[in-house]
């Protein structure tokens, strides 16, 4: 024992003070995030689908020019270039490499252009319900006297019947949102709209949790004592400590607010009736299932891989960007 | 072929009706589903077979003037019982019966929806033992409006007599298990669900109907009833499947059932505003009527009109969306036969190269190189409106295609079914307010007489907001010649006279294109190849036969 | 008690640790939680472990059960031989997982260091304690409970019988470490494992808890392994002691001898940064600790000024306890009661006392980030209590606070610049380069590296982590500081460096500190005045060499006798404690306290007129206390889901 | 806790009446009108009578309030009634006959008492999406608990990836998808659900098992998705607990510690999520119910809608506030049963 002690070097003793490893190169806090990113395989997964999709929608249309909108008769019920591998007899050509629908729509332009529709009102309304719902989860949590009122408004919004809502809203506001930002733009805000404040409640609850058990953590006293305002308190230590349920609702509202869409111009309440959506040309194309299988499959599938890509690349975000789970 | 033996000898029935019938009291709704539903209970004294023919059933035989059953005034009409035809219960069924529907329906406070099948009835009075006369106020040159067909059938006093007027929804047992003659009675009715029927013992013929029982399904969507019945053979009947022909025929390839269409006089058809639905106009002015004042700026054009006709090629909308339930027509008044008009028929070729010359020597051409035609600053570019249904979207697609091709840009909308038909005047969406140029849907009439749909397109009855937007008169046609024509056929007794005049109306509204029809419609059922005696009438209940249906027997 | 050498200590010995090392798999490679370690546990005696945080112990501990395949560790090298009843001895490290099973719980019982958490929040007391009792002695359920009440009664619990139905949550800390002892010792074990039984527990408790171990081993005869950081705590419990360093063994041997001579340098630190009670006896003025290896520190004392900067008269606050249909207050907990003293400029006034007894609260009321009822607060001539929102906000500038969980006080999602910063945005007192430059100049202040100033909280270490918490604190360069416990989750290396920092800054700006805490030893190190608090009110105040070398009050004389010392010589005996439970501050709407009096027994020093103990400590206020102990705060509150209404 | 309850019922109250007036006046300013289903062969002013006869020409006040006496005062008399009449709790008391010619809540399509036709499809909505939400936290909590337990394993990521896609596939596709598998490839189920089919014996209670599988399995997949997402993390945040641990140094066995201490804390939060999920059992599922014609509360709910039948849609949107707020109060109070940590006073 005292041989070790003998030969052990002198040992520093002020283990706080001193770093044990040599200094890091001060690095951005975005690199930071990056580097913690890249080591989450399914987010970067999950982002690279999402980019690919992205960008498919964005630039495709302007790579595979047909209109989606266009008919092209004749050409009809195609299937796509694929099937001619095992079923020889199969109406295929390179003219239409996924097929066309029964009006002779094709189906790799309906395809990307209904991803542009599906992938911005999917967002923005997964958005504008995370916004209300995170909002008035906080006010809710963080302001006592404002916790019951708004959730009994809480209530209220889960029990409004969305149809009778929904077609209120259309009669009200359509023709002002068609006057001012055209037939298609008009229709989007109205539907985004639509779907955002009727989808917000599940986050409010579940923000306002998180922000009742946050709230009593010391740091939120501390940063009273130092005069922080409530605004800072809730912008800069409250809101980043909800991060991960807020991630957790936005993976499901995107997802639910691709498939509202498409029930929505079910009802006869969204987009014009040739304008494609994912969900639209899911349900329009379920009764011919048999048939044409690809044609409930490739927009189920895009469907799918969107909502699971968005959830890999949220558990991703949400490692990256805790600095917890950043530092091990 | 197992027509005869015994009654109930072939069991159970199951029929599906994608809508249930929220009642079995056909006055109180006067929805089809609904009729239908009870026209296995209820009946009338009589039917419309598939051929659009009148047959005695509840009467001996069908009054007309020849035989003296009509007064030759034609202020009253004179029907004769079937003798021995007795109510469900066992009580027989009389004149008092006939008298007390007639008060039950016209009663101010009931609501009832066939009361225009009493119109101008002044009175129904028993005559001798088995006679009932109805008398109107005036002559009558169609009078087989009321105690006809499945609108209008006969309620048993006994069972009603309490439920006049305003208490008509208290009697809750009784308008969801109305006693009836018909051959089968109800044993359980659950509203918009299920309804079960089981022969009736008492029925006046020997070995009918052939069906033990009925199980009368409500519910879901018309392709999962195509589906029952032609895939996965679960139901023997479904009703209504309006569906595009290409799922229909696969589904019928299964080998399990077949489908089947009737036709009526539906017509599928554009309405092309005549007044102008420009929104800055500001709630009265726009789309409202005023004399010729106000008119839409180019589809009053007949040449525009007609352009946007020739351009559509209806066989092809019917072999997308139609099949065998859809024939193409140039006629708003497709049928019956005898007021058919064929005068328009060059409208089912299309033309695209006819209708663009014809936009250019009416001066409509595309002057600002957008792709659109203009004149005078205003483009052809329409919004065109109609309710959500898949066909009805698919036929928009195509049309616009077709337009497109011509140099008219389109705007398509579709508008949720109940809120397009619901006429609430809040609603800047309903087909009455037209806030679109061109809409489309089907309007039919019901029984064989066309004078009161006819009568649609009067000056008089074009809605407005002074009249809440109550009106037929969609598309807001008014010429005095058409007024004029009208009021003659409401005087003219002589059939063959009705069906020149009818045809003439005809023609006049499809030359003004004001309509442009596209399909005529039938109404495509499918039933199991086992089951026999189906015979569709568009005229009547599908099912007003039912007692004749058996079960095929391999 | 020290003259008593354990029988069987020359035994076989029950466990023989042999070049132990440890590793666990994390996402950047392996991590050595143990490197080499290697000693001996003989039956009936006491081995301490003792080390900073993070040096190993836990893991050398865990591995002895086989709990850290659990907890994503393993044992990658060295033997861990113990001693089976049946004789033949075991190599742990390789035993299969059912005979393990067999050994966990019955041959080998452990304590755990978080009495709040080690127990089953849903489960009774009596559930938990007969497990492990029916699973290995294979009792029925009658015997398993008789067992439990009897194991109840030997760790001294009041009303045994009531415990047996209660739930956790139910019980007082002291209380729930006592039944977590009992839980241990319910299979008589031969090697009993207790790591850091006694850290998160008031000095009265503690000393209770200690005696009782003592006595369980001395009745038994079991082994002890006795894992802790509090060198005080060692010197009352050790016959022998293993000193741990980043995963090494560095020095072993009796306790007498480790104190006495200790060889390895860090041995030596570790014994001169424990402040020991009695050592500034006859000094006027609080001086800054002797640390070894820091060269040229000039020891002198601070003796402040005489200038008063806080005062604060008959201070009450209150939590209403609201309860009925309506909501309405139905009792009060008087935490803070007719609380009056005066704190100078340049000075540190001590608020010491048990937990609960109204500490925080009294601090927090001064910054009134609780609302006080009444009384008067005064920061350098301004009334605090007559400030509007606006206006506090502005006053803090002057009065920051530092809290006792360095953890739980900064924000885990910001970087370690933008916290110190924050106080510096929010008032603006400072713009654009010059921010930085402050931050900067705070860091070296508290001698951080600047390299710091990018890393986020859990980066560092618990004593790094409070160096930010005292930089945020003095970002507005305040004249008050409130410290809430500010060291006491501190390594005591770490704590002593930390309390000098303190002094100096006390020194070279003349700050004054209102320091909360119940390390007595800590307080005698750094207070000028020293007020002793007791059910919301200060019992005794005075200049500190007065209180603690003329404690007048009963409940002051009580709490000096329950603090450690850090002497193996000097150990005390469970006869030595006598304490009367703490009565219970919750009083019914309409009670009025009376007045506090004093009698002034020396100059300066007051002590509290009458007798104010004597009720008994009521379920509810255990309920409270536990619930903010656990962070959940309010009493109708429940961590992270409120219900509303 | 009781005078908890009792407050939090009180107080529900004024909410739920102020719910009812937005609803009210919700539908009221929604298009669409009762005709709409009318055929347009039926002249307008026959379809005004029939307005006029369905009460609709009233100011809304009054026919808020007309809802309000119906539901709240004659609607209860009617249960009383029904109570000492036939039911076997209280059918010994003497027949009471206070509805007696009052006017109950009727609906507008059918013109019978709403509460009838409501009562009268419980029974299906509860067999089939009652049953599909139990069995879908049936097998959503042993994947939930065995994710957890295995976190990051090959049986945790698929279990994700099945349940992102469950969550994401909707049912009118999912629901086609197992009935052109299921009933008309295979021929194995009905894809009509028979609503009338009474269970007596094993024989028919097979019938029944029969034509529930499909909706059951359609409905289960979403219910299963979510919730063992939410079991998961709740047994992963109770895993690293310092109870755990104590627990294993008490020798217990894994299953014990994992099924008996890590469950039960990790239960609670997830047993208020599932009572917050109830109502939507009641409420039915509306596109599922449609597709096999289950005939349910949520197709009633939509073909009342689609009819604009207003007393149908006020009243049934009105049950399911109740049911909302109601549950939530639940979901409350059995958080304060399940956890002896937190106590109502
Ligand atoms: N689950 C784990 N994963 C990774 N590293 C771990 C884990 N548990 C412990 N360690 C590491 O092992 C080392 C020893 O930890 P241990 O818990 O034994 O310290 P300790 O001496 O008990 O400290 P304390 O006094 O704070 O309890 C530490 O450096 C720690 O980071
Ligand atoms: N927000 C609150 N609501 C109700 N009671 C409270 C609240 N804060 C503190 N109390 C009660 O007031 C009393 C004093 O609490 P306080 O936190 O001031 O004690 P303390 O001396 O700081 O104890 P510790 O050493 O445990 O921190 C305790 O009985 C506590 O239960
Ligand atoms: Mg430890
Ligand atoms: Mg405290």
């Amino acid at each position: 024992m005292t041989d070790q002690t003998a030969q052990a070097p002198e040992v520093e003793l002020y283990g706080a003070l001193k770093d044990k490893e040599p200094p890091k190169e001060p690095r951005s806090q975005w690199r930071d995030v990056w580097d913690q990113f890249r080591k989450h395989k399914g987010a970067l997964i999950g982002g690279g689908f999402l980019l690919f999709i992205t960008l498919a929608i964005l630039i495709g249309p302007l790579i595979w020019t047909v209109d989606a909108k266009q008919l092209d008769i004749r050409n009809k019920d195609m299937r796509p270039i694929y099937t001619a591998l095992w079923d020889s007899t199969a109406r295929v050509s390179w003219v239409k490499p996924l097929g066309s629908d029964n009006l002779g729509r094709d189906i790799l332009a309906t395809l990307l252009a209904g991803g542009r529709a599906s992938m911005a009102v999917g967002w923005t309304a997964m958005l504008l319900a995370l916004s209300i719902g995170t909002a008035i989860g906080v006010c809710a949590g963080y302001f006592r006297r404002l916790d019951g009122p708004l959730m009994r408004f809480t209530d209220l919004f889960l029990s409004l019947p969305i149809l009778p809502l929904l077609l209120v809203a259309v009669t009200l506001f359509r023709q002002p949102l068609r006057a001012n930002f055209g037939p298609e733009t008009g229709m989007f805000i109205l539907i985004v709209g639509v779907i955002g404040i009727t989808s917000w409640m599940q986050t409010a609850r579940i923000v306002r949790g998180e922000i009742l058990a946050l709230k009593e953590r010391e740091f939120i006293l501390a940063a009273r004592s130092i005069g922080t305002t409530p605004a800072k308190i809730i912008r800069r230590h409250l809101l980043p400590n909800v991060i991960s349920p807020i991630m957790v609702s936005a993976t499901l509202g995107l997802a639910t607010a691709i498939i509202t869409e498409s029930a929505l111009s079910f009802l006869g309440v969204g987009f014009p009736s040739d304008f494609p959506t994912w969900g639209k040309l899911l349900s329009d194309a379920v009764p011919r299932m048999e048939d044409f299988p690809e044609r409930v499959m490739l927009p189920g599938i895009l469907i799918s891989l969107t909502v699971l890509s968005v959830n890999y690349l949220g558990d991703g975000l949400r490692d990256a960007l805790d600095p917890r789970i950043r530092g091990r | 072929d197992g027509h005869a033996g015994e009654r109930g000898r072939d069991g159970q029935l199951n029929i599906i009706y994608w809508q249930a019938p929220s009642t079995l009291n056909p006055f109180l709704s006067g929805g089809t589903k609904e009729n239908e539903a009870a026209s296995l209970v209820l009946e009338s004294l009589a039917r419309f077979n598939e051929n659009g023919e009148m047959v005695p059933w509840l009467a001996e035989s069908i009054p007309t003037v020849e035989n003296g059953g009509v007064a030759e005034d034609l202020t009253s009409i004179t029907w004769t019982l079937k003798e021995g035809v007795v109510w469900s219960d066992g009580s027989a069924f009389t004149a008092d019966d006939l008298i007390f529907t007639h008060e039950y329906c016209t009663h101010p406070e009931s609501g009832c929806a066939s009361v225009s099948y009493f119109d101008g009835i002044t009175s129904v009075e028993a005559e001798g033992e088995r006679g009932v006369k109805i008398t109107f106020d005036a002559p009558k040159p169609f009078p087989y409006t009321a105690f006809v067909g499945a609108e209008a059938p006969i309620l048993q006093k006994a069972q009603f007599q309490e439920c006049l007027g305003a208490r008509a929804p208290e009697c809750t047992d009784a308008n969801f298990g109305p006693i009836g003659t018909g051959p089968f009675v109800v044993s359980e009715f659950r509203p918009n669900d299920v309804i079960t029927y089981v022969a009736n013992e008492n029925y006046r013929e020997e070995g009918k109907p052939a069906f033990a029982s009925i199980t009368f399904k409500g519910g879901g969507d018309a392709v999962a009833a195509a589906r029952s019945v032609l895939e996965t053979g679960e139901f023997d009947y479904a009703w209504n499947l309006q569906l595009a022909p290409d799922v229909l025929d696969r589904m019928e390839a299964a080998g399990k059932g077949t489908v089947v269409a009737a036709y009526g006089t539906s017509v599928e058809r554009l309405h092309l505003n005549q007044t102008n639905p420009d929104p800055a106009l500001g709630p009265d002015m726009r789309s409202v009527f005023m004399n010729g004042e106000n008119a839409h700026p180019f589809l009053t054009d007949p040449k525009v009109g007609q352009a946007l006709s020739m351009a559509i090629d209806r066989q092809l909308i019917v072999d997308v969306g139609y099949g065998a339930g859809g024939q193409p027509t140039c006629n708003v008044l497709p049928a019956p036969e005898l007021y058919a008009s064929t005068a328009n028929d060059g409208c089912l070729v299309q033309d695209i190269e006819g209708a663009n010359a014809l936009l250019d020597e009416a001066g409509w051409v595309d002057s600002n190189g957008n792709g659109i035609r203009d004149k005078d600053g205003v483009e052809l570019s329409v919004l065109y409106q109609t309710s959500t249904n898949a066909v009805r979207q698919d036929t928009q697609a195509l049309i616009k295609d077709w337009w497109r091709q011509i140099g008219v840009e389109t705007e398509l909308r579709n508008v949720d079914a109940s809120v397009f038909f619901g006429g609430d005047p809040g609603s800047p969406d309903t087909f009455q307010k037209f806030y679109a140029d061109i809409e489309m849907y089907t309007n039919n009439f019901a029984g064989v007489d066309p004078e009161a749909y006819m009568a649609n397109w009067l000056c008089s009855d074009i809605p407005t907001p002074a009249t809440q937007w109550q009106g037929s008169n969609i598309q807001r046609f008014c010429t005095p010649e058409y007024d004029e024509l009208v009021e003659k056929m409401s005087v003219t007794a002589n059939l063959e006279e009705r069906g020149e005049l009818a045809k003439q109306m005809n023609d006049m509204i499809m030359q003004s294109y004001s309509i442009i029809p596209l399909v005529h419609r039938g109404n495509p059922s499918a039933h199991a190849n086992s089951l026999g005696g189906v015979k569709m009438s568009d005229w009547d209940s599908e099912l007003w036969n039912i007692a004749d249906w058996y079960r095929i027997k391999n | 008690m020290l003259d008593h050498i354990p029988e069987q200590a020359t035994a076989d010995p029950v466990a023989r640790l042999n070049g132990l090392r440890v590793e666990f798999q994390t996402k950047d490679g392996p991590v050595v939680g143990v490197e080499d370690v290697s000693f001996d546990i003989n039956a009936g005696e006491t081995v301490c472990v003792v080390g900073e945080s993070g040096s190993g112990k836990s893991v050398s501990s865990l591995s002895l059960m086989r709990l850290v395949e659990f907890g994503g560790g393993e044992i990658t090298g060295g033997q861990l031989w113990f001693g089976r009843d049946g004789g033949q001895d075991i190599d742990l490290a390789t035993t299969s997982g059912d005979d393990m099973r067999h050994i966990r719980g019955n041959e080998i019982g452990m304590i755990f260091q978080e009495p709040m958490t080690a127990l089953n929040p849903v489960f009774t007391v009596g559930r938990q304690l007969t497990e492990g009792l029916r699973l290995h002695k294979q009792m029925n359920k009658s015997d398993a409970y008789a067992r439990a009440l009897e194991l109840l009664r030997e760790v001294r619990i009041p009303e045994p019988e009531r415990r047996l139905a209660q739930y956790p949550h139910e019980l007082s800390g002291g209380m729930r470490q006592r039944v977590v002892i009992a839980m241990a010792l319910a299979c008589k074990p031969r090697l009993l494992i207790a790591d850091e039984p006694t850290t998160a527990l008031d000095v009265t408790i503690q000393a209770e808890i200690l005696a009782l171990m003592d006595r369980l081993k001395r009745e038994t005869g079991t082994a002890v392994m006795f894992i802790t950081h509090d060198m005080a705590v060692v010197a009352q419990m050790a016959d022998r002691v293993v000193v741990m360093f980043r995963g090494n063994k560095v020095e072993e041997g009796p306790v007498e001898q480790i104190f006495e001579s200790p060889q390895h340098p860090y041995t030596k630190a570790l014994l001169a940064a424990v402040p020991k009670l009695g050592e500034m006896r006859g000094k006027p003025y609080p001086e800054p600790m002797k640390l070894l290896g820091k060269p040229g520190a000039e020891i002198k004392p601070i003796p402040g000024t005489e200038e008063p900067l806080l005062e604060v008269r008959n201070l009450t606050t209150r939590f209403p306890v609201k309860g009925g249909f309506f909501r309405r207050t139905v009792a009060n907990v008087h935490a803070v009661e007719d609380v009056s003293f005066t704190l100078n400029k340049g000075q540190t006034l001590s608020l010491v006392g048990e937990s609960g007894c109204g500490k925080s609260s009294a601090g927090r009321s001064i910054l009134r980030l609780v609302d006080p009822m009444s009384g008067e607060v005064r920061l350098d001539g301004t009334d605090i209590m007559a400030l509007d929102q606006a206006q506090l906000r502005r006053a803090r500038l002057d009065m920051q606070m530092i809290f006792q969980d360095p953890f739980a006080s900064l924000n885990p999602q910001m970087q370690l610049s933008d916290q110190v910063a924050e106080p510096i945005h929010n008032f603006g007192t400072l713009k654009g380069k010059e921010v930085q430059a402050r931050v900067e100049m705070l860091f070296d202040r508290v001698e951080l590296p600047r390299s710091f100033m990018r890393r986020y909280p859990h980066e560092l270490s618990g004593g790094q982590r409070q160096r930010v918490a005292i930089a945020r604190a003095l970002a507005l360069n305040p004249k008050l500081i409130i410290a809430d416990e500010a060291v006491s989750a501190l390594d005591v290396s770490v704590q002593a460096q930390v309390l000098n920092l303190m002094m100096e800054l006390q020194s070279e700006l003349g700050l004054s500190f209102l320091f909360i805490s119940h390390d007595m030893a800590v307080v005698e190190r750094v207070s000028h005045h020293v007020g002793v608090m007791y059910l919301g009110r200060i019992v005794e105040m005075g200049p500190r060499a007065r209180v603690f070398e003329n404690p007048q009050h009963p409940y002051t004389q009580a709490l000096m006798k329950a603090v450690p010392i850090a002497d193996p010589r000097q150990r005390k005996s469970e006869r030595d404690l006598n304490f009367k439970p703490i009565p219970s501050p919750i009083h019914p709407a309409d009670h009025v306290p009376e007045p506090s009096r004093y009698d002034e027994v020396e100059p300066g020093h007051f002590v509290l007129q009458g007798d104010w103990g004597g009720y008994t400590r009521s379920d509810a206020v255990v309920r409270t206390e536990n619930k903010l102990r656990e962070g959940q705060d309010a009493p109708e509150g429940l961590s992270g889901r409120r219900l509303y209404d | 806790m009781l005078t908890y309850t009792i407050r939090r019922l009180v107080l529900s109250i004024p909410t739920l009446l102020f719910i009812s007036i937005v609803i009210f006046l919700l539908l009221q300013l929604a298009p669409g009108d009762p005709m709409a289903q009318v055929p347009l062969t039926v002249p307008p002013e026959v379809k005004q009578k029939m307005r006029e006869a369905l009460g609709l020409g009233q100011p809304i006040h009054v026919q808020y309030w007309k809802w309000l006496v119906q539901f709240f005062w004659i609607e209860p008399q009617v249960l009383v009634d029904w109570a000492t009449r036939d039911s076997w709790l209280f059918g010994w008391l003497p027949d009471t006959t206070l509805s007696e010619g009052k006017l109950r809540v009727i609906s507008w399509q059918s013109r019978s008492p709403v509460m009838d036709i409501v009562v009268q499809r419980m029974p299906q909505t509860l067999w089939v999406v009652g049953m599909s939400y139990i069995v879908g936290i049936l097998i959503a909590l042993p994947i939930g608990i065995y994710s957890a337990y295995k976190q990051y394993s090959l049986f945790d990521q698929a279990g994700t990836f099945v349940s992102m896609i469950g969550f994401s596939i909707p049912p009118f596709f999912s629901g086609v998808l197992v009935i052109v598998i299921f009933s008309v490839n295979l021929g194995w189920f009905p894809s009509i659900y028979d609503t009338t089919h009474v269970v007596t014996d094993w024989a028919s209670f097979k019938i029944q098992l029969n034509q529930m599988i499909l909706p059951v399995m359609v409905l289960a997949l979403q219910t299963t998705a979510q919730i063992s997402r939410f079991m998961r993390s709740s047994m992963l945040d109770n895993l690293n607990q310092d109870y755990v641990r104590t627990a294993r140094a008490k020798g217990l066995k894994e299953s014990v510690v994992v099924l008996v201490h890590v469950l039960r804390n990790s239960m609670i939060p997830i047993i208020t999520v599932i009572a917050l999920g109830v109502p939507s059992v009641f409420g039915g599922a509306i596109i599922t119910e449609t597709l096999f014609k289950v005939n349910g509360i949520g197709q009633l709910l939509l073909t009342a809608l689609f009819a604009n039948d207003l007393p149908m849609v006020m009243t049934l949107t009105f049950i399911f506030a109740v049911l909302i707020v109601l549950f939530n109060l639940i979901a409350d109070v059995l958080y304060g049963v399940l956890d002896p940590r937190i106590r109502y006073d």
